[in-house]
């Protein structure tokens, strides 16, 4: 059961220090309303989960521009010079995670796993602090899973119930860290009654979901 | 149906809270759905991939050939219910996703271990999904009768082969409400009629009255 | 890129002594169609995986009656008492995998993790054999991934460049075993022209699919 | 554009089959879509969720702004494409789905090791999909200059950080093609007015000679 509430009461529940994860690539599936409240807000320290820091002015970029992030987890830094820069006085510390592993240790963070095995990074420096199990003459490396605090969506529909329905390339890691975060917050271009989803169109299933806030 | 079974599916039905989701398995768990109080909307998880299981349908013609339960029975999907894959069915039971998950018991000793799936003797027909619902939902609540043909079925420690590891948290049978806690099993209500001395004696496992014991109140 | 095929050629892709995958729960899901063909041609020694051997008139149930399987991994056989007997008697090995973890080792299987660790049967019988690690204090199974040779699967809608749409409860294993054998073969309510199916729509992308069959 | 980088891109574009699902790095990858031989159907796979990309929109009214490629480009999706999340997306990499990935490099040494994500001394940006691409597609294909600088690229053994161990099959420069066999480096090709004594010139890595060396021929 979702409950709909205005944008501000969403950012009102990512407090300084929490981890957030959210979804998008370089922008697209990016809740880019539930950001710029959160970068009007000004909330501080936190660390964020994404596929890359994109720009700027996109995205998790614009916390990052704005100074509110002391960590980020991501696979990409470049075409946003903040990160870099923060990244280089020591002001952020940058972890760098493969995409397909961050991939997967989010959905092993909202799908109970302690971990998945990867012949991803090995050999490289990316296993440094990691165990390398070896299945069936295989070298793997045993990543462990990522959860956050909060987790923010963008869905293209939504149904009070939380069933989410995202379009073409918005998908991406909007599925995954839509189950892995304590407190799912979804900003959808349509919120719906119930039923005016078809269960077999829903791409998130309502129980993943907690609030919805109107794109 | 069995008056036990009822009493023991109505008590139960009195752990969810209103918006939870939750799985029952087979038997005395599914009688559950039965009996959830007015006002309080719970979500039942089909582990074959649904959420919002409704009820069967009203005739033949009504059949969805595509639409069952995990019990192989054809069910209906009620509004803001979706349908999604065995992974994802899984990893929501797995993830903590499930308030709670209602199972039958051969066994649960004082430590919470619980057995259900294979007893020795018997044939094995598998687990199912009972192994990851014990270690997955938020809570493991123990559907069973309190003893089987007067053996006692909570035990100082589980002698046959283990479903999950310290999983259960509540118990409920048609004499008593047991919860397992740090400190042991706690027996936190008796059925009207019934005396902890009773309890005692038709129960194996060491536990601890609670000072503000409640008589199991059904409707 | 899917190739229309009989059932006929379909099923004489499956040798003696392979590896199948039958998608399906209690037969909803499963191609009956390419079933009953494996049994009519009689195909020996195979092995199996599935949730459960279902009915011995429906799903994998069909082809533990005809004696055609050597070993099933399920998670479930009761049912089925065909399946019952034979592993009595030692004629047909049965691995019990918890429901959950087939999945995941399913899933690990397509996508190329070297397995995944899951809590689930810790401290049961079905830890024998198997690592235990412990991960942040808690303790998992490694379970390893899963492949088949032949992978069976049910759509409701195919298209002609092997994109698939499945039914309500009809989906369960169907997505997870496209991606986790060398040849997928699809049994297909519907085959649709390519562009047929709204790319939004799809639940197996047509990458996974070799070979559709008319249902 | 680079004639030289032309020239790799025109070559690379001769590997693939009829109904091939391939991924494009960056850089002289990229170019590679541009020159599939005709009568070949290859389907290019997006990391960011899909297959079938297709060409860029052709006007600014037929953008549609949630449909990119992994750099961000406007692009479209052909008939038969499909979209997925990056779970999926990086499954279909990592699990072996792709007949081919074709990415750049920094150095590749004579094991088939690969160096592409990171330069000590210059701004680490990160690896994006590149490791998973590199150890996931059935077939990794190294597009690049030959040498950096005069610098050979083609090395005995990487000095600056890997991106995959062992996990080149093939290099194509504006000089040679080269196979990474269990043999070692196999020169293959070599571009029309090369000659094998400039290339081993060129290249640090050991590497022999096929008895059957051609010319690499592009239209």
């Amino acid at each position: 059961m979702a409950k709909v509430i205005s944008i501000e009461e969403a950012v009102d529940l990512i407090k300084d220090g929490m981890t957030i994860m959210v979804a998008g690539f370089w922008g697209v599936g990016t809740p880019e309303k539930l950001i710029d409240a959160l970068v009007a807000k000004g909330t501080k320290n936190l660390t964020s989960i994404s596929i890359s820091t994109a720009l700027t002015t996109k995205g998790v970029g614009k916390l990052v521009a704005n100074r509110q992030l002391k960590k980020v987890i991501v696979s990409y830094i470049g075409r946003n010079p903040a990160t870099s820069e923060q990244y280089e006085s020591g002001d952020l510390e940058v972890e760098f995670v493969p995409q397909g592993t961050l991939a997967e240790r989010i959905r092993a963070g909202g799908f109970g796993l302690g971990g998945i095995l990867t012949p991803t990074g090995v050999g490289t420096e990316i296993e440094q602090g990691k165990q390398r199990i070896t299945v069936d003459g295989r070298d793997y490396l045993l990543e462990k899973p990522l959860r956050a605090d909060v987790a923010l969506i963008k869905a293209y529909k939504a149904d009070k119930a939380g069933n989410l329905v995202y379009r073409k390339a918005a998908r991406n890691t909007n599925p995954l860290m839509a189950a892995a975060a304590d407190i799912t917050i979804v900003q959808a271009d349509e919120i719906l009654e119930i039923g005016e989803i078809d269960p077999d169109e829903v791409m998130t299933p309502g129980i993943f979901v907690d609030y919805l806030v109107q794109g | 149906m069995d008056a036990k079974d009822v009493f023991i599916a109505k008590r139960v039905a009195q752990e969810f809270k209103d918006g939870d989701f939750v799985n029952l398995g087979i038997g005395i768990p599914t009688l559950v759905g039965n009996y959830i109080p007015k006002g309080v909307r719970v979500f039942f998880h089909s582990e074959n991939g649904f959420t919002h299981i409704g009820p069967m349908p009203n005739s033949e013609e009504d059949i969805d050939r595509e639409l069952i339960n995990a019990s192989d029975q054809y069910v209906t999907i009620l509004p803001g219910g979706a349908f999604f894959d065995s992974a994802v069915s899984f990893g929501i039971i797995r993830g903590g996703h499930l308030a709670a998950t209602v199972l039958g018991g051969l066994q649960v000793d004082q430590e919470g271990n619980l057995a259900n799936w294979r007893m020795p003797g018997k044939k094995t027909v598998g687990m199912g999904g009972g192994m990851d619902l014990a270690v997955g939902a938020k809570r493991v609540i123990i559907a069973m009768e309190h003893t089987n043909k007067g053996e006692p079925k909570i035990v100082k420690k589980c002698n046959v082969p283990l479903t999950g590891l310290k999983c259960v948290d509540l118990i409920v049978t048609e004499m008593a409400v047991m919860a397992v806690t740090e400190k042991g099993l706690v027996l936190k209500e008796i059925a009207p009629g019934v005396t902890v001395d009773q309890v005692r004696a038709a129960t194996e496992a060491e536990f601890t009255v609670d000072p503000d014991l409640k008589i199991i109140s059904v409707e």
